[in-house]
């Protein structure tokens, strides 16, 4: 028997997620954002959702239309605050959702320590700032560092350029980004993928995600382009 | 259940057969890291019911066996440092990242060698406490796996039980080991002791005692 | 030293010869970091005699230009998620590395606005107060990056000095700048205050000292 | 001007190492293992070296010979005990080099830790053995962790594969190992490699270690084989 990671329809690779559960999401602005996932789960119609991601959503496509739909109570990201974001702002300006600003290289490193079982460590990052306060701190060589926590999630909603069956991964450029690290911080790693590749035409030194880390991966072949979408005035559902 | 003499042993499975009984319970599509000895036998035993990933410590997830006199490559090697091979959707990474699989919880079963288990699954493998101390991957794998499979001898060379109330060498994990494969019995540990889950056709539970320090129920 | 109207201001560098002072002083095969807005300047005056690799935080060593219309690339974009290119000798990273690269202490410079900066060196530039918070990478870069250079107006649009012995708004660092590019002078944070490096030429250092609040000395 | 880390001469790239550095050596086994560069150690004949790497030598060549020739101090490793190692057993029976044993994936998160900032972090491995005496410990989640420290060193020491004038480097196969994170983690990382691309060459999407954590580098076209330099008996100098 074959290990074959690809599913064929968006309702099969979404089925585990449930109400409640903490999704990651990559994507860095649109750049690696993956569309298609997230309007699938605006099919399935799940709720109480807490996403990790570093934006909270542009116009009404993909995260955005998600957080639109009321279906996300929390959003733990480094910056809520894009020009063409327009459903978060709604929601937080009412109190209807919550957030929490974490700096963009302590989410990341957070993410990374949940995948590599590093349950905390420290960081310059945020010491004497807001961000820092109820953090413990410690001094190394005479320098104050705080404590971070490993960030981690039921499920990682991920974009990317190739996969084979194994769930072996490359990405395009800088739509890597968030990417690689919530695939191994995700209970389960769910993947669009651009184009799928035989195994064997994936060159083992420039696997970017190494399968271990991926749970399911779907085939996505034109996804959403988000700037076209939003100035279409694209809204979904 | 002290002092059993070498020559007084009951002949248990050989090494073949241990192989095989670990390699039916590791499920199709598990990502499994085999110890440097004994352990490496498991990947000979897969049926072809299912896919196993092997991932080897310093940096190759999908390693193949070993390559043919003319395919060697010093530059693809395992953790064992002999020559080996890459299997199509196999991937090479870096020692950090190689580490993140397995202190992760990424890999779903090590199975390694044991000088000494203890009745609560405390391992020991790396020192005798003698001689240069080399740990390696040991203390990593133990910590990080899903489920940490043994695959020993019962007892020492000279005949004392490795499976123990309490290990008397430096641990190289406290509380670790899911499942222990002898040549005498496949035991669990559980909170009441050795599980017995299966036992070798020539011996007896009431033997198995003998040649075992802690607790043993079936 | 406060409440100076805009309209009795003196006209200071522009924006463009406060960023060639700023490209002036970035050595030879320095790794520099340019903030989203007025720093990205910098890059237009770069002289000939050095070579200048870029990062932006999004996972992009070696930077370059905006694309012609023709070659935008959504999938290869700036951390103002603008479109960008990418010179021979760049390559791609995950964000885990890239900020490795910041905190870690491998960027030589990062160049940022302001809205206030303390005589100590504290950086306020990423909260306002008011509206949704935001950080972005401004935090990890103060905190990580070898030299912290600020990019800014000597006074408010409201004419307040953002130069201050305290700041008021929410810091991004504490002692974290280096050295401040302003309309008016350039000044290194020093034990004793702000050190003017350079002073615009059509001021006096007493009507700098009118301006900014926090002791000055040349 | 360009940037051109390329060096001509063996002199030239180890001018700066000092008496009494902490140097990373790359390579697992042999794998990696920057030979011709710890050859250029014994001509230039440094002393009191403390090497952290994998392993501790094999035969008389590279690492073993740099022990042999009595200029390091202190080796901090994972695995001390190869079945090749000479000189390394020899000085440690007569109590002549210090060694610090770390488990191998604790070494390798303590560099990577050096490189990302990280002063410190927690982890699993290790706890309730030897190696966790005299560490803080701390509870996450109801389970019990220690904390370890960054690793730092002066110099690392690389074998690479390719490079061009910017540092960027590929590696070949598992030859990757430990060098790409002892770049990140040392002041300089100097770096041997079989072939110069170039920066046009190298696809910055394959590129493992990224130029601003590379140094010098040195074009060592045919490096010794360490299997069969023992095999032959070769010993250096």
């Amino acid at each position: 028997m074959q290990i074959n990671k690809i599913k064929k329809e968006m309702t099969e690779i979404l089925s585990d997620v449930f109400d409640g559960s903490t999704i990651m999401v990559g994507g860095f602005g649109e750049a690696g954002s993956p569309i298609e996932l997230l309007h699938g789960l605006i099919d399935k119609g799940t709720k109480d959702l807490t996403i990790i991601a570093n934006n909270s959503g542009n116009g009404r496509v993909g995260l955005g239309a998600l957080i639109g739909q009321r279906q996300v109570k929390k959003v733990i990201c480094s910056f809520a605050r894009s020009a063409k974001g327009v459903t978060f702002p709604e929601l937080y300006n009412k109190g209807e959702i919550e957030l929490e600003v974490v700096p963009q290289g302590t989410l990341a490193e957070r993410i990374r320590a949940a995948g590599s079982g590093i349950p905390g460590f420290y960081t310059a990052t945020g010491v004497g700032t807001p961000l820092a306060e109820g953090k413990e701190e410690k001094i190394f060589n005479g320098k104050k560092f705080i404590l971070e926590e490993a960030l981690k999630a039921d499920f990682a909603f991920v974009k990317a350029e190739t996969a084979d069956r194994y769930g072996n991964l490359t990405y395009n450029k800088t739509a890597r980004n968030f990417n690689p690290i919530m695939c191994m911080a995700a209970d389960k790693s769910l993947v669009q993928v651009k184009k799928i590749l035989e195994p064997s035409e994936m060159n083992p030194e420039h696997v970017i995600t190494p399968g271990i880390f991926v749970q399911s991966v779907i085939n996505i072949e034109n996804p959403i382009i988000e700037t076209n979408a939003i100035e279409e005035g694209m809204t979904y559902p | 259940m002290t002092n059993i003499f070498t020559n007084d042993l009951i002949k248990g499975w050989d090494r073949n057969t241990i192989a095989s009984k670990i390699a039916n319970d590791l499920p199709h599509s598990s990502y499994v890291n085999l110890g440097i000895g004994m352990p490496e036998l498991v990947s000979q035993y897969i049926k072809e019911d299912r896919e196993i990933i092997y991932h080897s410590e310093n940096g190759l997830l999908g390693m193949g066996p070993s390559p043919n006199e003319n395919e060697i490559d010093l530059d693809l090697i395992n953790a064992g440092k002999k020559p080996v091979t890459i299997l199509p959707g196999g991937s090479f990474c870096h020692h950090a990242d190689s580490f993140s699989m397995i202190r992760g919880g990424h890999i779903d079963y090590c199975v390694l060698g044991a000088m000494e288990i203890s009745v609560t699954g405390d391992l020991a493998n790396w020192s005798t406490g003698k001689g240069i101390p080399a740990v390696g991957g040991a203390m990593d794998l133990v910590a990080g796996a899903k489920n940490v499979f043994v695959m020993t001898q019962h007892l020492t060379k000279e005949g004392k039980p490795k499976l123990v109330r309490e290990c008397t060498l430096p641990l190289t994990g406290a509380g670790v080991v899911s499942r222990i494969y002898s040549d005498y019995a496949v035991l669990d540990i559980t909170n009441d002791g050795f599980k017995v889950i299966q036992l070798n056709e020539d011996i007896t539970i009431e033997y198995l005692r003998t040649v075992t320090d802690g607790n043993i129920y079936q």
